[in-house]
């Protein structure tokens, strides 16, 4: 279908809200996408026609329901190109899915093992291991970054060693935009027999997903940074891994059969789904996904990147500015600091300009320690978005840098 | 008859029913008429598993041939096992687990063959499958 | 607004699907309910104009955002009567609510500490247990139910002993329609200075839920299962007893700060909320609340006393139908078993006939068991269902006996 | 001065501005006009959590009176942290912790102050009772 902003402009009803009297430009996508028509009303129209529980009835709502999750199912193992449906389960989003890895490697982690992960995790790939790792008296080690926002891979050969168990990390950061070389890392990795979980929350809308590919051996997202809606989420893992982890919740579909001694769990995937699924979520990020699809990843990629270097080339002008991560592979994720002007200020200006924007630490303290910087201003750009805003934006910090000096 | 052609004349059979009664009552009568499995085999270890209703599944090897016995505590339930038994049963292993279970499509009663069914018809197919993959790879046939 | 079910109905898109060219007949609520066009509406609302990540960011859409899904919270919390919106947690649903508690007990109990539930319990109220017993080598003991569905309280007196840690029982039994004396449990218990959980998942669309009158430690319930969204749920807890339990899931607001050795977990209920929540489950899940707030609870209960009455008349007349679950204080949940038939052939023809109902289970392999069935029939009514409908069914039923023998 | 009387001042203050520019340059000149807190106390025991910039809030007691500094090191939530000490400051310790704070509200700067909020105002004003009810305690004025 190529790619026409106007058309998808006109997808997302909420851009053309008003924000204090202006029009909303949202930059805040690195947070939460908005979501298309195409997702909102899929969402609707399931529980308009055809609402149901799913598994365990014998009526025919319920079979359609059924076919409707599991299709979906097998969409996203198609989309990120997974060897089976056996391989993804449905979570409430990325946080979920790395608990549950964490929590089933609680089992294989003993004391005086090893965890790397890298200093530009979220929290969310960074305080469930450091929790299992403090818990199992392990040890959690930190890949550094460099100063362009990359990381370097001979340094990680070098911390490995054979107490080395997980190698936990993002595929592309959510303040440095950088694409990390997760394919490579994969490769180091299983060289010493060591698995990789990779955490794809800034991904999976930005990028072309193929964990086949990656070879990793756990990956996640979430559907509402993909415009999908909130509260669905995806784990892959490969089922070697996800055969040897145990069910993390407990209840509905995961058990197979149950006295009151002891109980069978189902098999993959729903050994990992606890209670009645999301299904309308599923749905619902299932036509997110399709609607990338529609409009091509390579179409998203080329937008974005030009989008990406229109801003950067832009705020080159603005004084005092400096852009944090500089890595040649990244999506539009922009972290922005400003001499002597603290993000929270600009931020506060902006937004009564209309202007949607993340200050912060953006859930990424230990990289803002590394950085040594209180937070940084990130501009994160999705699909929709426009030269005309950054235009905008540009203006608008320029005039809000001048309110403060 | 290969099970193509037993599958076809199942078929044919049911065309004969123009609606949904006509079709479950004769399913119902074949489920009542057939004692199918030896009261032997009626245990755990031939019971299987993800079933709504009970089923029970046993394997013979009669020459060239498998044949499969099976019973159940609901009568739709061995009414379509019925079925699956007269095209399954008598082929030879490759024969089996090389073959498609349209016809199960075809007489319209595919929702109780659809893989993420609890009714448990669906665990039978693959362990007829598993049966005569095991003894395809024991007999080479 | 009083109880108009014709007005009612229409707010349900889905009452006026075809099941097999006839009519829908929903009669499995127990399994999930069908949702209003206020409730739908809510969730689209939200996307097309509010949409936004929590609590983190400075512009005026999240802030917007923050509100709505902080007042949504407080709206449950009155709706259940707590104390404070500190003691409601947004979970998926029942099932991860139970969970979120077993594992938040997982520290308290120990080797030769015993843990109290009854027979009926859903699994998703039972494996938690269970598995947390097995884990920490305590005893999970089992209050019997009685013939007519009841439990009997002097028998749990009995059961009670210095090394009882905690009793978890359902509000409503799904299986039998059951109302259990759950205030009179909680204090018993706490005589013995002993917690109590309460699974809500039956009891929030169908009788008053007053947590502070119960007097219970803790209670849990899932938006889908009361006219509202799938993936959103409730956990409510004592202040005192949240406090006292480690946090579930680790990331995103559920963290206070964190640096490499260690973290600092957010407040109550904070702390219990890893990553971004499901805001639109929320929102959807206070439409479906304040829906049955607008029609009124104790309309509610009456229009389906009547029902069960009228249902349970009727069905007295199908010969060798036994209605398993007399309680005098039951909501309109019937199962049924049949001298001589299996509930899955009944099903499969009434499927044919258009009524939705569920066979089987129903997730309650125990009580099955105590009971010895293989599983029952069970039709479960909601606020939209009719005695219209009940014909349909008798007729039906009726019907697929008269086939069946 | 009580601080409602002191509250309204404020208000009408910002009563001149009409646009939200006036209004947060006066702010952020507010902001950057005072150094509110003695190097001493800008360190952790003072610090308050919760906030995206760092507040430092110190209490003393002047005969009746609670005396507060603070700072902060963003200038607009010193601006406004100028206001509340403004109003807050040289009151007593029951004055205090019974005040209510919707002349933020009525200065057009509620999105600041919302309980949900993360930018640690709230949390500084929490902050600012309990200093003072611990004072009232003490010395039960
Ligand atoms: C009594 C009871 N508890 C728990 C559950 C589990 O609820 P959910 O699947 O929404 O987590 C159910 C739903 O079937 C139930 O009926
Ligand atoms: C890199 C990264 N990982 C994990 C998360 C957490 O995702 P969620 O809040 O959807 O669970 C985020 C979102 O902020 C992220 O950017």
């Amino acid at each position: 279908m190529g790619f026409k902003i106007n058309t998808i402009r006109n997808d997302f009803p909420i851009l053309s809200t008003k924000v204090n009297g202006k029009q909303l430009v949202y930059f805040d996508n690195g947070a939460t996408t908005h979501k298309p028509l195409q997702v909102i009303d899929r969402v609707s129209d399931y529980y308009k026609t055809e609402n149901s529980n799913v598994h365990r009835a014998s009526y025919n709502l319920s079979h359609i329901a059924t076919d409707l999750y599991e299709n979906s199912r097998k969409f996203v193992a198609k989309f990120i190109n997974a060897n089976s449906y056996r391989e993804i389960i449905f979570t409430k989003g990325t946080t979920e899915s790395v608990n549950l890895v964490a929590s089933g490697f609680s089992d294989l982690i003993t004391e005086g093992d090893e965890v790397i992960i890298t200093v530009m995790e979220h929290h969310s790939n960074f305080v469930p291991w450091q929790q299992l790792c403090k818990k199992n008296k392990a040890t959690l080690r930190f890949l550094p970054v460099l100063k362009d926002g990359t990381i370097d891979l001979s340094e990680l050969e070098d911390m490995i060693n054979f107490k080395t168990k997980l190698i936990s990390i993002t595929h592309i950061s959510n303040v440095l935009g950088t694409i990390n070389p997760v394919k490579k890392i994969s490769e180091i990795a299983h060289n010493n027999g060591i698995p990789v979980f990779v955490d794809g929350a800034q991904a999976i809308a930005h990028t072309n997903v193929d964990v086949s590919d990656i070879d990793c051996d756990f990956y996640c997202f979430s559907g509402h940074k993909a415009y999908g809606p909130m509260g669905i989420g995806v784990l892959y893992g490969k089922e070697e891994w996800l055969n040897k982890l145990s069910p993390y919740q407990y209840g509905g579909e995961m058990i197979s059969s149950v006295n009151f001694e002891s109980t069978i769990f189902n098999e993959l995937p729903y050994k990992f789904e606890a209670g009645t699924p999301n299904v309308a979520g599923a749905l619902g990020m299932e036509a997110s996904l399709r609607y990338i699809q529609d409009i091509g990843m390579d179409n998203i990629i080329k937008y974005e990147d030009t989008l990406l270097k229109y801003a950067t080339k832009k705020l080159e002008n603005i004084k005092g500015l400096r852009i944090i991560g500089n890595a040649k592979s990244k999506i539009p994720v922009i972290s922005i600091n400003i001499e002597g002007l603290h993000p929270f200020d600009i931020g506060t200006l902006l937004d009564q300009m209309g202007i949607a924007i993340r200050t912060g630490n953006h859930c990424a303290q230990p990289l803002m320690e590394a950085l040594k910087l209180p937070g940084t201003l990130r501009v994160s750009l999705a699909l929709y978005n426009t030269k005309d805003e950054i235009d905008l934006f540009a203006d608008a910090l320029a005039k809000a840098v001048d309110m403060l000096t | 008859m290969t099970i193509k052609e037993k599958s076809q004349s199942v078929v044919d059979e049911f065309a004969i029913f123009d609606d949904w009664m006509d079709k479950y009552a004769y399913l119902i009568e074949l489920g009542k008429e057939l004692p199918i499995i030896d009261e032997k085999f009626k245990n755990d270890s031939h019971l299987i598993t993800g079933c709504q209703s009970r089923v029970w599944l046993h394997a013979d090897y009669d020459e060239d041939n498998v044949v499969f016995t099976a019973d159940s505590d609901a009568v739709i339930t061995k009414g379509i096992i019925s079925l699956l038994i007269r095209v399954m049963s008598d082929a030879t292993p490759s024969e089996i687990f090389n073959a498609d279970f349209t016809f199960i499509d075809d007489i319209g009663l595919s929702t109780h063959l659809s893989p993420t069914r609890a009714n448990g018809l669906v665990s039978m197919v693959k362990q007829m499958k598993l049966y005569a993959k095991a003894l395809h790879l024991k007999t080479g046939k």
